[in-house]
């Protein structure tokens, strides 16, 4: 299905239209403000879908800001928009629109509303720009945009001292990081007068700037994509944060773990294969890096998860995890570059970022929907909860068998991806990462026993079910997390497969841009 | 040697900044800290787009010549407007959790924990 | 925090109006000069700062409504839809591209002068859509600086009221 | 014509199931007999008569369904019937004789792996949710002795299919791949061969953890905590824990015969048999079962006659230290195989 061109810029556009609307229609209605707000991100989907049957029938489209053509290059903003990028698109929106329907109910007490909305289609405008974009500087005003918008939605609940205390340390984190970045960009620009990411693509040398640049570029990202060492911030932040802002900050820490794939593939996708120290090619010294970072994740996020009180911060353990799994995936995929099984491995992970964004999603929804009916979060104070919450009970059922790779939910279907390509590079590798999904099983279980189970506590004998916006929305998660786990062919074929080959086929990224100019 | 002394000061600026990240408590400090490297790397940006007796990029009524690169302080203008907005985000923050917590040591403020 | 001395008082109020002019002026000269929206906001928004400090919080507390603070965000809003707008009408006019210049070189209409070759005099009558989009930035800027520093100000008053 | 081969697919995957499904709970209740005869047997005693799991069934249907007060009806009257159609749906996934499995795709194996923890976890959430705190501290139990003996399940069916990926196997977790390539064939030298009799050996020590058998029946301990997990079940929901033990016996004996033993009386030359005859099917499935057999008398009957119960703590360190070590041992050997050879010139 062919769409216009412009309806790149518009997915970033919208949103942010739609923010600084907002506080107007605010003025008029409440409700008025939620339906617009919903309208508006439910506009943006449909364009992003549309964008995407384009994209995934006839390959990479380019939108250069305010000229006609690609004249010039060096100097324009141009949204390069690829099957990765629309990958994550499509998370994005889908996550950004369940968690303002999940909103309507669950923040209805709140006031400051209209910031609340605001804040996050800023932040929805963020994201998309983050990954649509082609170009570095721009890349990284994305970034903070995103930063200060999750910093703000953190410490949303001013009035409680760990929102706060969260949000200080999510944007000192973020802001060092993002300047970690700029000055990344800045050793690139200076070195080879171009910010654009496919025009630096095609002359990367692999000098030694190139190499801090490197470094600081997958630190900084990785930092904001919560991996082990530098997740110190994620569940405090995940934890502290309304649950319907933790899900769209999942998908906002995946839109960074994007920028460490575009980092790698594409800007520095012409070097992979060099020989650096040791006689070591540059992509197995990169990959193997990636691989130990993952399992250190997946080690510490299941043992972290284990001991947690709090039902949020548990969750957020199991998502750092989680994102070991895709830095497992993506990382045997960059170690064995070129083969058979690091393709399905780039699958594996490519696959697990969606269902990681919807597990892990679902799983903050239904803390949220225990905090909505309880105002509990601490695991040992909950107990009964089945008795009077029996969808939620069946949501978190699903999200638990999800999380932990139970067939036949999706989970499974990019574990299994992950399993049986890692054990080619080293059989420990997926011996850990099935072991610990076990251990992840046995966490959840734990939780559900201390939530869910038990006898029936006397201060919750009137729990009642949570609103029907709440329900609706979990019900959306869950039915996208059953129909991808049962027929995982069908989205690996259709959006996996197509961005894994975005990732692998830089060369493709590149000659949209350079070919037209220089 | 006088041309690299810009470059002395962006590596001075960044590590003075990292040095008050890490090993100050004081959580106005840190901001400092954040501050310090922001300017750092607008510094490095600037110095980027610097060529040796140019002139400010001012088409019109310039004086003739050559210029510095206009980009780099394209860039440095908006990270610098993305500056402010991340420093008062915050300072508002550290005020608030001096409200809460009635301290601003960062040994004090921490009920998260693990 | 309360006002300062008399001496103070008087001479912000004196300097306020030139600083706000000043700021003015660089809001509108942003596509000739090196300054801009967001520079000229600034300028302006930290003249009112100093009214703020001058005056002291209390005094300004007092003579604030919600009503100026709601229009102080709407102006806000007006600023940045404006320039998110003129960004959209790229798309409506001319050549449809987002972020088009549709006004520049089109004589009839306010700055719409085209720029000769070569060196030439300033002439703020040019560049189409830019002056409109650093109006509508210096109004966003001014809006919001001063916004936040009203709320910074406003959370110390009741730090004191304790 | 793709309408009819689909619902023909449909037809034979419905057939099939129903087939599987009889045959393992027939076979399953059939060798639960045997073994109470055997071990009563060896203990001495005559034993109840082998159709005697069958009664139990059968009266145990016909009783009735005692929900607890402090139990959650919905989700203790669910769980049975869930871990039984789990359990059931790993048959599918089963060569069973000489017939290939009824599905198969790119993972069985790993796919097995985790629907065995399926049952388990049924008991573990249906024992959680009757409320009883026998049920309960057995819940507990069960999920400790569960991921304990994860370990070394996981390490096996790693180092099985490492081993066929470097003999040149594409599809290694295929169940269709792995009878068609019998492991014993693809090792190189005596390491290799020393490295798979450790891993079956410690195979043959998680089954009867996996089937809640004595000595790693901690979880249900009738003499301690009175059945633990199944304390407060009665009639039909239990009668349906009683027939998922049954075929889970069948299914974990499967595995070890699969993976293990995957020969085929039909295809040896002297029999003289052409494959796909009638005759030819049913010697595979009486050798089939007499396999399973073997497997059950040595892995389930001889243990536990032979060792009295652990505790739980005993439990937990027996897979997480000596077996998981035995297992990372038989990894290593199978990993040295070929290298050594090759570094002695042997090959």
């Amino acid at each position: 299905m062919n769409v216009p061109d412009y309806i790149i810029p518009l997915i970033v556009a919208i949103p942010l239209l739609g923010a600084f609307l907002t506080p107007l229609v605010s003025r008029i209605n409440d409700k008025l403000r939620n339906i617009f707000v919903i309208i508006v991100l439910a506009l943006n989907a449909v364009l992003v879908f549309l964008l995407a049957s384009d994209i995934l029938t006839t390959g990479i489209k380019t939108y250069v800001f305010g000229a006609k053509d690609l004249s010039y290059p060096i100097v324009r903003i141009l949204f390069e928009v690829d099957a990765m990028s629309i990958f994550m698109a499509i998370i994005s929106s889908i996550l950004v629109l369940v968690a303002v329907v999940y909103s309507w109910s669950f923040m209805e007490k709140n006031t400051g509303l209209d910031k609340y909305y605001t804040l996050i289609l800023l932040l929805t405008a963020g994201m998309l720009g983050m990954v649509l974009t082609g170009d570095m500087f721009n890349f990284f005003v994305f970034l903070e945009i995103t930063s200060i918008a999750s910093c703000a939605l953190i410490a949303f609940w001013i009035h409680r001292g760990e929102s706060v205390e969260a949000g200080f340390k999510y944007i000192v984190i973020s802001a060092m990081g993002a300047l970690f970045v700029l000055f990344a960009v800045a050793l690139l620009y200076g070195q080879y007068n171009a910010l654009n990411i496919a025009l630096l693509s095609s002359v990367i040398q692999y000098t030694f700037l190139d190499k801090i640049a490197l470094v600081l570029l997958i630190v900084a990202l990785a930092m904001k994509a919560g991996i082990v060492p530098m997740h110190m911030w994620l569940p405090d932040s995940y934890g502290s944060a309304p649950s319907s802002i933790s899900i769209i900050l999942v998908s906002a820490t995946l839109a960074s773990l994007y920028g460490v794939f575009r980092v790698i593939f594409t800007l520095y996708g012409n070097v992979l294969s060099n020989i650096a120290n040791f006689g070591i090619p540059v992509n197995v010294f990169i990959g193997w890096l990636i691989v130990a970072l993952a399992m250190v994740s997946i080690l510490i996020g299941v043992i972290m998860a284990l001991i947690q009180t709090d039902f949020k911060r548990l969750i957020a353990y199991g998502a750092v995890a989680e994102l070991g799994y895709m830095f497992l995936g993506i990382g045997a995929g960059i170690t064995a570059l070129g083969t058979a099984y690091g393709k399905t491995a780039l699958d594996g992970g490519i696959f697990h970022i969606i269902n990681d964004a919807l597990d892990v999603g679902l799983l903050f929804l239904v803390a949220g929907a225990i905090y909505y009916a309880t105002k509990e979060t601490s695991l040992d104070k909950l107990g009964g909860l089945a008795r009077n919450m029996k969808y939620t009970t069946v949501f978190f059922v699903i999200g638990l068998l999800a999380v932990a790779g139970m067939p036949p939910l999706n989970g499974f279907a990019s574990k299994l991806l992950i399993y049986e390509s890692t054990f080619q590079l080293n059989p420990i590798l997926a011996i850990v990462a099935i072991l610990s999904s076990i251990l992840l099983l046995a966490v959840f279980v734990k939780v559900f026993y201390s939530a869910f189970m038990g006898p029936q506590l006397p201060k919750f004998k009137d729990v009642k079910e949570v609103p029907k916006s709440m329900l609706f929305s979990m019900g959306v998660i869950a039915c996208i997390i059953v129909i991808f786990g049962l027929f995982p062919e069908v989205i690996i074929n259709n959006i996996v497969e197509p961005a894994a080959n975005a990732l692998i086929g830089y060369s493709e990224y590149i000659s949209q841009v350079v070919a037209g100019g220089i | 040697m006088i041309y690299n002394i810009p470059y002395l000061a962006v590596a001075a600026l960044i590590l003075l900044g990292l040095y008050a990240l890490i090993f100050k408590r004081n959580l106005i400090k840190m901001v400092i800290g954040i501050t310090l490297i922001e300017s750092g790397v607008n510094l490095f940006l600037i110095t980027l787009g610097y060529r040796k007796e140019s002139i400010a990029p001012i088409y019109t009524s310039s004086p003739g010549g050559i210029m510095s690169f206009p980009v780099p302080q394209a860039l440095t203008l908006t990270s610098i407007v993305i500056g402010v907005a991340v420093i008062a985000l915050m300072l508002s923050l550290v005020m608030h959790i001096y409200r809460h917590y009635g301290t601003l040591d960062a040994r004090e403020t921490r009920r998260l924990k693990e | 925090m309360s006002g300062m001395s008399k001496i103070v008082k008087t001479i912000s109020s004196i300097i306020f109006p030139f600083i706000t002019i000043y700021g003015l002026y660089v809001i509108a000269h942003g596509h000739l000069t090196p300054g801009g929206g967001f520079q000229g906001g600034a300028v302006v928004a930290s003249g009112l700062a100093m009214l703020l400090v001058a005056y002291g919080s209390v005094w300004t507390m007092g003579k604030l409504k919600e009503k100026h603070l709601s229009i102080n965000q709407t102006l806000e809003s007006v600023g940045a839809i404006g320039f998110i707008g003129l960004a959209f009408f790229g798309l409506i006019f001319g050549t449809k591209i987002f972020f088009n210049n549709f006004l520049v070189n089109k004589q009839d209409y306010l700055f719409g002068a085209t720029v000769k070759l070569g060196e030439t005099a300033a002439n703020i009558n040019t560049a189409g859509i830019l002056p409109l989009m650093n109006f509508a930035v210096g109004l966003k800027v001014i809006a919001g600086l001063f916004g936040i520093v009203l709320l910074m100000a406003y959370a110390t008053r009741l730090k004191e009221g304790k | 014509m793709d309408i009819l081969g689909l619902s023909e697919t449909i037809l034979r995957l419905v057939i099939g199931t129903i087939a599987v499904a009889l045959f393992g709970i027939i076979f399953g209740l059939l060798y639960k007999g045997v073994d109470r005869k055997i071990s009563a047997h060896m203990q001495g005693r005559i034993g109840p008569p082998i159709r005697q799991p069958f009664r139990d069934v059968r009266k145990l249907f016909t009783k009735e369904n005692v929900v607890p007060e402090n139990a959650i009806p919905w989700i203790f009257n669910l769980v049975p019937l869930l871990g039984l159609i789990a359990t059931i749906s790993i048959l599918i996934y089963l060569p069973i004789g000489g017939f290939p499995p009824i599905m198969s795709w790119g993972g069985d194996l790993i796919l097995i792996l985790y629907l065995l923890m399926f049952p388990s976890l049924a008991m573990v959430i249906g024992g959680f949710s009757s409320g009883s705190p026998y049920a309960i501290v057995g819940a507990q139990r069960e999920m400790a002795t569960m991921i304990a003996y994860e370990f070394p399940l996981a390490i096996i069916i790693i180092s099985l299919a490492w081993k066929l990926t470097q003999v040149g196997s594409v599809n290694v977790f295929a169940l269709s791949t792995i009878i068609g390539t019998p492991i014993w064939n693809s090792v190189t030298g005596p390491l290799g061969f020393i490295g798979f009799a450790i891993l079956l050996l410690a195979l043959i020590i998680v089954t009867p953890a996996e089937l809640s058998k004595i000595p790693f029946d901690a979880p249900e301990a009738e003499t301690e905590i009175a059945g633990g997990l199944l304390v407060e079940y009665s009639g039909r929901n239990l009668a349906m824990f009683y027939l998922t033990d049954g075929v889970k016996t069948v299914v974990m004996a499967s595995i070890i015969v699969v993976l293990f033993f995957p020969y085929n009386l039909s295809s040896l030359p002297m029999l003289g048999l052409e494959g796909g005859s009638y005759v030819a099917y049913i010697i595979d499935i009486l050798f089939y079962l007499l396999k399973i057999f073997l497997v059950i008398l040595f892995s389930v009957t001889l243990i536990r006659v032979a060792i009295a119960r652990l505790k739980i703590d005993q439990i937990v360190y027996t897979y997480w230290v000596p077996l998981t070590l035995l297992s990372l041992v038989g990894l290593i050997f199978i990993m040295w195989d070929g290298w050594i050879m090759n570094l002695l010139g042997l090959v």
